[in-house]
């Protein structure tokens, strides 16, 4: 139903998994269809140095999820919470229709939530 | 039989045309579309009636209380009871918020409620609120063909269960529940019986029968607009209940503490009312009438059997809710399973089921303009009960055919379940 | 200037012809008329986009999500406030009961609430409610000419004092309160400041001020249709308010005996909203911001001058409320006196005033179609301060001339007063 | 504004004042538009032997509570228990419109309402 880029990165994943060492644990994003997605990153002054994710979802969210931490591995975690939810949606592998909106910007927000909750970089454990 | 053509032609967003092709709308349980006569009632109101009602001595203002007075006695014969046990909410969530606010107060500590694991949030939520207050929400469980186990009910009957409260028809499993007999049994343990009708009163005959204290349901789930809904209450029971909303309209006198409400119906219905939203309601009991319930409910009847029949033939379908199309309404919720949708991963706090995920096969569908719910559908225990996180789910009303059955199945068998 | 004879065209109601007479309609105060434009975007609304709103995947279901949020933005940039601070509700009615029983479980026993004696039911009913909780409720006196008196509002803020609510504009005396300074002072109490706007939004610019951290008004008395009122809330405070009703839509995720709420606004939105109402609403937002608010306000104020001098000639009449235009609204109340009317008896417990029942007043206006309200209008506490049983009521708007003061006055002139 | 017949009766009513004897008092018509009226019944075996009003309100009202203190003089109480609403209202000396219908039915609904709530004929006084 999907292209095969979508398909195939849902069925695997790069960056699934809980990785042995991270600094920030995102649990957010109980968002009401049920999905959920916990990110687990490793930041060093400010830097992404590592960012992995663990969840369940439709497959929009899960793939979004996947590229969102293939996009934000060792930038600026200022940089990555200034994300245009727009342009993110515009570059996406396939079309996403506005019902299909809260599923891509899963990650984004999520990240954003958490990080402001973590109260980066003062906050961290 | 319908004349599902000529009926067709009664709603203007039926012709609609996206991308060239036609809409197969498959989402009634949620919203139903209107028809024109429906929409014209509302316009005809505003270009003629309008005017604030109640207490107007001029003639704009006692024409628009005609209209508002009208609609009412019309819903009031539509489920054979008198007008004034008919108030006018905003819709089936208001009318059980109402009930779980001005009930609160028989209420102590230690009291129960008992529903059931197929409500919708509006049958839950209102009911535990009151948790904080002390007092203790039951559920009832269902049978694995979805029906409500009534030996389960029987036993989570105490005497502290004060008030339950019942869905007539489940808006995922489409289980048709026995009001009757459930009533009766409500009715031996001096329970107040309150059934959810949201998904029963607009697609089947329906009389008032004397087990029931209240029944809620709302406008826009029967052709009629939205921001109306109707609270039945007995009128004995609507005479002792205190008012929920206060303000304008719904007192008899006012005093700078002290205040003497209206009897019922106008007792609850604070501040100025949405005369248009009941004009439209009735137009479209009009519209039903019309075509007859007995009708609505054969035709709904027809489909879901064809329906049950064709989207069996999909081999990776998993189909939640009763068979038996006496005892199920025209709603069909369902799942796909994928081999595609295996993940190569796992890991302990996720449960994979191969199920694909009800928002994809509904963007799926959504290509060849067949639009399904996804997702809880308001019901999340439900969901929980069943162990899975959502459903897709297609839905029929009297504008639907086997032409849109066709439509659904073809397009679930163009998702690539290899 | 107004150019009233093409606002009245857009009017349809207005076209219409009772006895074979044009109608006066001096109600607006109550509800206004509709224009063309407003009924349009309903019946526009039904016929291409009706979905239920929210977690629709499907494109009738975003399409129909798009125009309530459009709505609502319009509403927010209407008022000057964010969108999320918007909720909508049925009418001011509920806006008010909604903060009353969110903002309930903040009280204490002893706590004070403050509000006006020129308040309409709707905002002294939800907060006369608390008194049954131990909550105490003052009411701030008028200045002789109609003014809220602010010596006796700030000697009656206490300590104890922790909600201030009062109205923008009075619905009986035309009275408009200077909310900028009332804010201030409530704020130096650190009171929760709430604004009831239902007779201001619709007929002055208004931009949110800081102070203000609630205020209601209806759509229905400002060209939208019936159904759909809003509640604007401060962010922060809609965060930390609870829910009112609740049920579908309104959640992030629901457990058997557990629950998590959505954001603002939607978590004040229970149940199917009125998206039609929303939808109407901003059309008629639409329509005011095309005549300009500022327009809007210095037509009435040029109407009320006019009315005020040419009711003063009347030798038997007896006008309510402030006589500076600049400082009050389109809306004069007043009352006939008669010598016809002295009854020739009088018994100890009834007082007999001289004054024409308002009722006979505006029975007698209907007869040539002069549509005015008659009564207590909703505020019975102002009636008794006042020491009357109720009053005659003229109010303008738009689509008001100087031809509907003439045919008010020529009405009264009828009125034998020998 | 109203005919002489209804001006006079409403300035000289026939029925006005509290008699020195009566077995039934009601005073029930608190209504919202501020209207009150107090109805004095001296009652035996069932027929109304005298029936007196004291009150203030419109002019409809006042006059339809005179007119019905005539009309119920020396009839049973079940006999104007029953009367039509409508037929009343047609008979009216002056046309009633929809919106004054509340007004002309006071004095009726008044009675009903207080009769009922007295239990007659048990519960005379
Ligand atoms: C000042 C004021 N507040 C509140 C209301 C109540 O408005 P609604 O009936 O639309 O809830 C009104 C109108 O009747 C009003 O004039
Ligand atoms: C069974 C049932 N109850 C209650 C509701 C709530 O109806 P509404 O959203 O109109 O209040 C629905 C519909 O969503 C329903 O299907």
């Amino acid at each position: 139903m999907y292209n095969d880029e979508i398909m195939d990165r849902y069925q695997n994943p790069y960056y699934f998994g809980k990785p042995e060492r991270y600094s920030i644990v995102i649990d957010e994003a109980s968002t009401s269809c049920g999905d959920k997605i916990i990110l687990y990153i490793q930041e060093e002054n400010g830097v992404i140095k590592q960012i992995k994710f663990e969840g369940d979802g439709c497959i929009i969210s899960m793939v979004s999820t996947d590229l969102f931490c293939e996009k934000a591995t060792g930038r600026n975690i200022e940089e990555i919470m200034r994300i245009d939810e727009s342009d993110y949606v515009k570059n996406f592998p396939v079309e996403i229709t506005p019902g299909r909106l809260n599923c891509a910007l899963l990650p984004i927000r999520a990240f954003r939530r958490g990080v402001g909750r973590a109260n980066i970089p003062g906050n961290l454990k | 039989m319908l004349d599902v053509g000529s009926i067709r032609r009664d709603f203007p967003i039926l012709q609609r045309k996206m991308d060239g092709k036609r809409i197969v709308y498959l989402d009634s349980t949620a919203t139903t579309q209107k028809p024109e006569s429906v929409i014209n009632a509302i316009a005809e109101f505003y270009r003629n009636y309008n005017a604030n009602v109640h207490r107007s001595v001029y003639k704009l203002g006692w024409e628009a209380t005609d209209c508002y007075e009208q609609a009412r006695k019309n819903v009031a014969d539509f489920i054979g009871v008198k007008s004034e046990e008919i108030v006018f909410t905003r819709n089936t969530t208001e009318s059980l918020n109402l009930l779980s606010y001005s009930l609160e107060g028989k209420l102590k500590k230690g009291d129960r409620i008992l529903i059931s694991s197929m409500e919708h949030h509006s049958n839950i939520l209102p009911w535990m609120r009151l948790e904080e207050r002390g007092i203790n929400l039951d559920y009832i469980n269902l049978t694995p063909e979805g029906f409500l186990d009534i030996e389960d009910f029987k036993s989570k009957i105490k005497k502290e269960t004060k008030i339950i409260s019942i869905t007539h028809q489940s808006n995922v499993l489409g289980t048709i529940n026995d009001i009757d007999t459930l009533s009766k049994i409500a009715k031996e343990n001096d329970s107040i019986f309150i059934v959810d009708g949201a998904q029963s009163i607009p697609h089947m005959p329906f009389k008032m029968i004397n087990g029931i204290d209240y029944m809620a349901f709302s406008g826009h789930k029967m052709l009629g607009p939205l921001g109306i809904g109707v609270l039945y209450g007995k009128y004995e029971n609507l005479s002792e209940l205190p008012p929920f909303q206060r303000g304008g309209e719904m007192i008899k006198e006012v005093d700078f503490h002290k205040v003497e409400f209206e009897d019922p119906p106008i007792k609850f219905e604070a501040g100025t009312p949405n005369v248009e939203g009941a004009v439209g309601l009735s137009a479209a009991i009009d519209y039903l009438k019309k075509i007859g319930m007995e009708n609505v409910r054969s035709h709904e009847k027809y489909l879901t059997r064809k329906a049950l029949d064709s989207l069996s033939t999909l081999k990776n379908i998993q189909i939640y809710g009763p068979r038996d199309t006496e005892k199920r309404g025209g709603v069909i919720s369902f799942n796909i399973r994928s081999e595609a949708i295996k993940r190569k991963i796992a890991s302990g706090n996720i449960h994979l089921d191969g199920l694909l995920h009800s928002h994809d096969v509904a963007s799926h569908l959504d290509e060849s303009n067949v639009f399904v719910r996804s997702g809880h559908h308001c019901a999340q225990p439900l969901m929980k009960y069943l162990n899975i996180k959502g459903t897709a789910r297609a839905s029929f009303y009297i504008y639907n055919d086997i032409d849109d059955i066709e439509a659904l199945v073809s397009g679930l068998e163009g998702i690539d379940v290899q």
